[in-house]
């Protein structure tokens, strides 16, 4: 009813990979990412490349949902969230050692030992595997319940947004316990390593870079596999693809389930490497946030999208330093031409900019591919 | 290959807020019949189909073989041997003629296997796109077939699903002459081993191919048949082939709608 | 299958350079530690004729109405005082970064300045959130915050000077004022967030021990503009006040449904502790008119340091635009800082630490005092009418200045609070 | 008892207010399937136009009263432009559209501030509307403010007008046409295009009444539209598309769920509770209360 019949733009073909050719292409980012990157920037530009490329990691897993699968998703902030809490509260309690509450809780608590739910957090592994696990959880009973009812489209989305809402708001009021506004902040160590020194903020670093290659690794293959030509036909025709034997809800289900689960990743990795989590990287406004740097480097491209993340960000920093309300319009402007004018992204421009070449080199028509919108 | 199984319909009846669209349809079909269902606008063909197919809610009974249809979910009537195709060629316009079949061949696949990369062409594959004669276009994008074209890898999409009843709703609507009359003989060569059933408006096409007919006029079977006797009950006269202009006008009403909407 | 890998291969191909693009253009402007990655305390560069100071307001988003005009009001103190030639013979150069609402956004732009830009001091801030955000990057860095608003106390940071007031010197007057007055009984409505929560804690704690009622205690998430719930639980609690910590919009709504209930400021005044000059105007004295605000200053507030104060921002930002108490304690911070930098004879952070104690500065609301230990200042508690022409007139004043006990440590009612 | 009443009351005043807000995107959102983000805007459009109206006109119900037609058109007008410039363009991409849209919203706060400025600026309300009416009287009265019920009128006002409009009018037929099948609507020569437009320009406008009305009980700035637009959102999602009937029964159920709920807890946790609660009517009935039936298949 809605939009499972979108005649998308983003007419990017399924492209064939040699895995050994993009092999090498991880490999030239590996280089950027761990050769170039450290050396070229100052401890506190690469501290800030370190949160960029966390909004990159959700980006990842928005190409997958939104742009593979057709589902957007305005609620990442929630997954993000849950891992950032997951982490932090493991860290907080690390902070406060043994016996000890952390120290918001003792100035605006009135318990005297941890709440239950914390508990569990108090063991590293449980609290790293909640990172992951806990969004995915979560995405997987959300999902289940609504795409098994086929609430899709724009009912989706507002849906979502709703949703990233009311947890803003549920974490908000419970600040005996999650720190209300002002979230879990001054977070000093992470494992036993101590966040103030820079070579452990590096590390840090690293450890982020290297999990946004394992993301993209990951989604490529999903992407490229069976499961990912099915995304793509469910994206285009739930209902083709529901006469055809399969059940559509799971597929859209995988894929919003490892969504959740890398912007939990990415929720968790940010806490060490700024410091601080809190309501404020949760409700409407960043999850919108998160889809739009996808959306400008071009939804349905994975590097596009880690991209235009990135792209983004940095541009956020840059511009409302200088031009607070300039960044404003500039905002919404890279909302209006990204998504009306330029469906595809930048991603797309690439791909024309290299078809017009081919064609011409060829001096033959170029490849039959559909370009520009339909209908 | 399955076994054949024929299609049991029993007081079928679909309404939508008060409207009855369906209003208690008998219908056998049986084992291997390459059956047309034919009727006016509005005479519940399409809506039929869907109550079949698990799109629609219906009341009554639909036997596949023994095994009662309704009350399943769309995709596991799917699974149980049924393939349909609409109005509007749907086959996934991005992906290409090879993906787009390789899907409808793995409805059963276990979840390693679809995490994996497609390797090679499984044979179904191979053989249906021998079969609907697409093999040249196997790495175009769907979208980029023509409108023929279009049914035809939808009908592969069903053969290599492996479904035992394929029920196409207007198969032939904007093809060329050399199209249907192609079409028409691919359905004579599945029907060899499955059973089929077409709505058509297509009148030429119906008396060229259809082994029985059924007419539908006001959500119940008017009349059914061999082409011939269908041809010959006054009632359907009346209603349908009387107007002789009729299947005409619906011919070139449902051309510009396919063509609009490919 | 060839073809589509070259495809694949040279797509990845410009991937990488672009990735290597976006990090060069992240490097724009990069500065490499001098110092090393051992270094932990960025030191402030104080070679050259300048020395630069950071302004950490949010210039966008939703508490860019409020800071915005701390922003210019810090901007007024350093223009004055480059004016007069500056501090310690160099001229301040301001250095503003935009918070953009976001507590994260501060805690990045703090490291900025501190890390880049390499500031003497900053000024800033708004809401404890971002201050709480803030907090571990000041005293890692070991770089010096003045923080100009009223906020929830329970905190002493080293690296950290509060200019505005704590809880003993703006809520528990009021709750002081309200007792004397004959207000057996108060109603809370509060925003949903850090200082609300902790000061209506402190408000119980004091309700208790001084034999006062509270009958209510209701919070609105931060924006939220729907208040007839709350308003008719007010009303049927017949409370004798009401006591209002609601910031930015809730306040409009929440007082055009009072007024719509009945309530009035003499059936059952509101006494807020978020509601200065500048809310005044955009909410209306038609709703207003006659409640009560707490504050350290109001733009009425009598004294020539005053009249001149609002004579000069008049001057520089417009005749429309009333000066409020963040503002005049932001400006104030301004000069305190210097007073201490020239005590000291040095910017560095631990002299000017250490030179803090006693420092005075005649304010425009009147002489402060900073007190060295807790690194707050001594002022003087005043509730405000708000009157029909929008000013708010001050009806009571604590007389003298108070010491800040941010931890209430002199209070008995407050010993369990933290 | 009085606790009881009132609260029913309060939810059907807070009701009144979201089907005002909800009720131009019910029409924009069943005419072409488009979530419009921006239409917390067109709200504040309204909400400024009297603002303005007010600096030249002194008198608080005068003013109002033509606030009322001008933010209409002010609004109308501001939707149509979006709907020529961007919507039409973005036709079957709903998802789209939804964030382009909230682009659009971003840049009109940004062109409010920069033109009224970031603060909220206030309007006088007009003192009829300012007080109350006692409806049961004693100890413990029951009140309704008179800005509710002014605002409860006006929201019924535009109901029954809308509804006449899509009944009795040729526009109203068209406009029913399209939202039925676009298609066929089409092929009957109704020009979708200028239908559309026209939607657009009734919907956007009635955001602008809405705009009117919350300068009684709300703040008027910048942000106003986005605080207060997921909620209609909302309403439109459980209401289901292109009925009216859907928007005004959930409009009032809210209100009331929440006002209730509020009572009984928390704001934050009523706002929590609701949206729980809609997620589970989303099981019941996936297209919301109302559907329209179609016969197209995919």
């Amino acid at each position: 009813m809605t939009d499972s019949r979108m005649p998308l733009l983003t007419r990017i073909p399924l492209v064939k990979g040699h895995s050994a050719r993009a092999r090498a292409g991880f490999a030239a980012a590996a280089v950027a990412l761990f050769g170039l990157a450290p050396l070229a920037l100052s401890d506190f530009r690469l501290g800030l490349l370190a949160k960029y490329l966390c909004t990159a990691m959700v980006a990842v897993g928005i190409c997958l949902a939104w742009g593979r699968g057709g589902l957007l998703t305005l609620g990442q902030g929630v997954f993000f969230g849950l891992g950032g809490y997951a982490m932090a509260m493991h860290l907080k309690i690390a902070d406060a050692g043994p016996g000890n509450l952390p120290d918001f809780m003792q100035l605006y608590g009135t318990a005297t030992e941890l709440p239950w739910w914390w508990q569990p957090f108090a063991n590293p592994l449980f609290a790293l595997a909640a990172t992951v696990l806990l969004p995915m959880l979560v995405a997987a009973l959300l999902g289940s319940f609504i795409f098994r009812r086929r609430v899709k489209g724009a009912y989706f989305a507002i849906l979502s947004q709703a949703l990233t809402a009311a947890f803003a708001i549920w974490l908000i009021g419970q600040q005996a316990t999650t720190g209300g506004t002002n979230g879990l902040t001054d977070i000093q160590g992470f494992f036993g390593y101590d966040l103030n020194d820079p070579v452990n903020q590096r590390m840090v670093y690293f450890v982020i870079a290297a999990a946004l290659l394992l993301l993209m690794a990951l989604a490529r293959q999903l992407i490229h596999s069976r499961y990912g030509e099915l995304l793509v036909a469910v994206r285009d025709s739930e209902e083709r693809v529901r006469f055809l034997g399969y059940d559509p809800a799971n597929v859209k289900l995988v894929a919003y389930v490892v969504a959740a689960g890398m912007a939990g990743l990415a929720g968790a990795l940010f806490v060490p490497a700024v410091g601080i989590i809190s309501p404020a990287m949760i409700g409407i406004v960043p999850s919108i946030e998160f889809v739009i740097g996808a959306a400008v480097g071009g939804r349905a491209s994975l590097v596009g999208a880690v991209l235009g993340a990135i792209g983004v960000a940095w541009a956020k920093t840059a511009l409302s330093e200088e031009f607070p309300a300039a960044w404003t319009y500039f905002q919404g402007l890279l909302f209006i031409v990204a998504l009306a004018f330029l469906p595809g992204g930048l991603a797309s421009l690439v791909g024309m900019v290299r078809r017009r070449r081919a064609a011409r080199a060829s001096e033959e028509p170029s490849p039959a591919l559909p370009v520009g919108e339909a209908a | 290959m399955s076994e054949l199984s024929g299609l049991r319909i029993r007081q079928l009846r679909v309404s939508f807020d008060g409207f009855k669209a369906v209003d208690g349809v008998d219908l056998d079909v049986q084992p291997g019949d390459l059956r047309f269902l034919i009727g006016p606008n509005g005479a519940g063909k399409t809506t039929l189909v869907d109550a079949v197919t698990g799109l629609v809610k219906a009341e009554g009974s639909v036997l596949f073989g023994d095994e009662e249809l309704l009350g399943r979910s769309v995709h596991k009537i799917a699974r149980s041997g049924i393939g349909r195709t609409f109005q509007t060629a749907t086959v996934f316009e991005e992906l290409t003629v090879l993906q787009n079949l390789d899907i409808a061949a793995g409805a059963g696949r276990g979840m390693l296997t679809m995490l994996r990369r497609r390797k090679d062409v499984p044979e179904s594959v191979a053989r249906a796109l021998e079969t609907v004669g697409l093999a040249e276009l196997a790495d175009s994008p769907a979208g980029t077939l023509a409108h023929g074209q279009k049914q035809w890898l939808e009908i592969g999409m069903l053969l290599v699903q492996d479904v035992r009843l394929l029920l196409l709703d207007e198969p032939v609507a904007g093809m060329s002459h050399d199209e249907r009359q192609a079409t028409g003989e691919l359905l004579e060569r599945i029907s060899e081993e499955r059973t089929v059933v077409v709505i058509e408006h297509d009148m030429d096409f119906m008396r060229s191919f259809a082994r029985s007919v059924s007419v539908l006029h006001a959500g119940k079977v008017l009349s059914e048949g061999t082409v011939a006797e269908v041809q010959a009950d006054r009632r359907v006269q009346e209603v349908y082939l009387g107007h002789a202009a009729a299947g005409d006008v619906l011919d070139t009403a449902a051309a510009p709608a396919a063509v609009q909407e490919a | 299958m060839s073809s589509g890998s070259s495809i694949f291969r040279r797509r990845m191909v410009a991937g990488a350079a672009a990735l290597a693009a976006a990090v060069a253009l992240s490097a724009c402007g990069a500065k490499t530690d001098a110092g090393g990655s051992s270094d932990k305390a960025a030191k402030a560069d104080t070679s050259g004729d300048t020395v630069k100071v950071g302004l950490l307001n949010s210039l966008s988003g939703t508490m860019a109405i409020s800071e915005v005009t701390v922003r210019d009001s810090l901007k007024l103190a350093i223009d004055e005082i480059n004016a007069k030639g500056g501090v310690l013979g160099k001229k301040i150069q301001p250095i503003s970064e935009d918070g953009a609402s976001d507590w994260p956004t501060f805690a990045e732009k703090a490291s900025k300045l501190i890390r880049e830009d390499r500031v003497v001091a900053t000024f800033g801030c708004w809401t404890s959130a971002s201050r709480k955000a803030v907090k571990p990057v000041f005293e890692k860095n070991k770089s010096l915050l003045f923080y100009p608003v009223q906020y929830e106390g329970l905190e002493e940071s080293p690296y950290i000077f509060y200019t505005g007031a704590t809880t003993n010197q703006q809520i528990v007057p009021a709750l002081d004022y309200l007792k004397n007055q004959g207000k057996k009984s108060i109603y809370l409505v509060g925003s949903d967030y850090v200082f609300p929560r902790t000061a209506n804690k402190i408000i119980k704690a004091y309700a208790k021990a001084n034999g006062m009622k509270v009958l209510g205690e209701d919070y609105a998430p931060l924006g939220s503009t729907e208040f007839s719930t709350i308003a008719n639980k007010v009303k049927a609690s017949k409370a004798d006040a009401v006591f209002n910590t609601l910031n930015g919009d809730s306040n409009v709504a929440f007082f055009k449904e009072y007024k719509s209930a009945g309530l009035t400021a003499t059936s059952m005044p509101v006494v807020s502790v978020s509601i200065a000059e500048e809310e005044v105007k955009s909410i209306g004295s038609q709703y207003l008119a006659g409640q009560l605000t707490a504050w350290n200053y109001y733009q009425t507030t009598a004294g020539a340091a005053n009249t001149e104060f609002v004579k000069a921002y008049k001057a520089k930002y417009g005749q429309g635009k009333p000066t409020s108490d963040p503002m005049e304690a932001a400006y104030t911070s301004v000069y305190l800082w210097k007073a201490m930098v020239e005590k000291a004879g040095s910017f560095d952070p631990e002299k000017v630490k250490a030179a803090s104690d006693g420092i005075t500065f005649d304010a425009p609301e009147g002489k402060v005092t900073v007190d060295g230990a807790s690194q707050h200042i001594y002022k003087t508690a005043r509730i405000g009418k708000i009157g029909t022409d929008g000013l708010i007139e001050q009806v009571w004043d604590s007389g003298k200045a108070i010491k800040p006990d941010p931890y209430l440590k002199g209070y008995d009612w407050a010993s369990g609070l933290s | 008892m009085t606790v009881i009443l009132g609260q029913t009351f309060t939810g059907i005043s807070i009701g009144a207010v979201l089907l005002l807000i909800a009720l131009g995107l019910s029409l924009t959102f069943g005419q072409m399937n488009v979530i419009n983000m921006a239409h917390g805007e067109f709200i504040m459009a309204g909400a400024y136009t009297t603002y303005v109206l007010q600096k030249s006109i002194t008198s608080a119900g005068l003013s109002l009263l033509i606030a009322l037609p001008v933010a209409f058109l002010v609004a109308g007008a501001l939707g149509a432009l979006l709907e020529w410039l961007l919507i039409r363009r973005l036709y079957l991409r709903p998802l789209d559209t939804l964030l382009v849209t909230w682009g659009v919203s971003l840049m009109l706060q940004q062109l409010a501030r920069d033109i009224f400025g970031a603060p909220n600026v206030q309007t006088r309300a007009p003192d009829l509307l300012t007080g109350n009416i006692t409806l049961i009287g004693g100890d413990d009265p029951l009140t309704v403010a008179n800005s509710r019920l002014f605002i409860l009128g006006l929201a019924i006002a535009a109901v029954v007008a809308l509804s006449l409009t899509l009944r009795m009018t040729s526009l109203g037929r068209r406009i029913r046409g399209v939202v039925q099948n676009r298609d066929l609507a089409e092929v009957s020569g109704i020009s979708t295009e200028r239908v559309d437009r026209t939607a657009f320009f009734i919907g956007s406008g009635l955001a602008g009444v809405a705009g009117v009305a919350l300068t009684l009980v709300g703040p008027i700035g910048p942000t106003m539209g986005t605080n207060i637009i997921i909620d209609a959102f909302l309403v439109i999602v459980v209401g289901g598309i292109g009925q009216l009937k859907g928007t005004v029964i959930v409009a009032f159920v809210l209100g009331v769920l929440q006002s209730v709920l509020e009572y009984s807890t928390t704001v934050s946790v009523a706002k929590v509770l609701v949206l729980v609660g809609i997620v589970a009517f989303l099981q019941w009935r996936p297209q919301g209360l109302y559907t329209l039936r179609t016969r197209s298949l995919v």
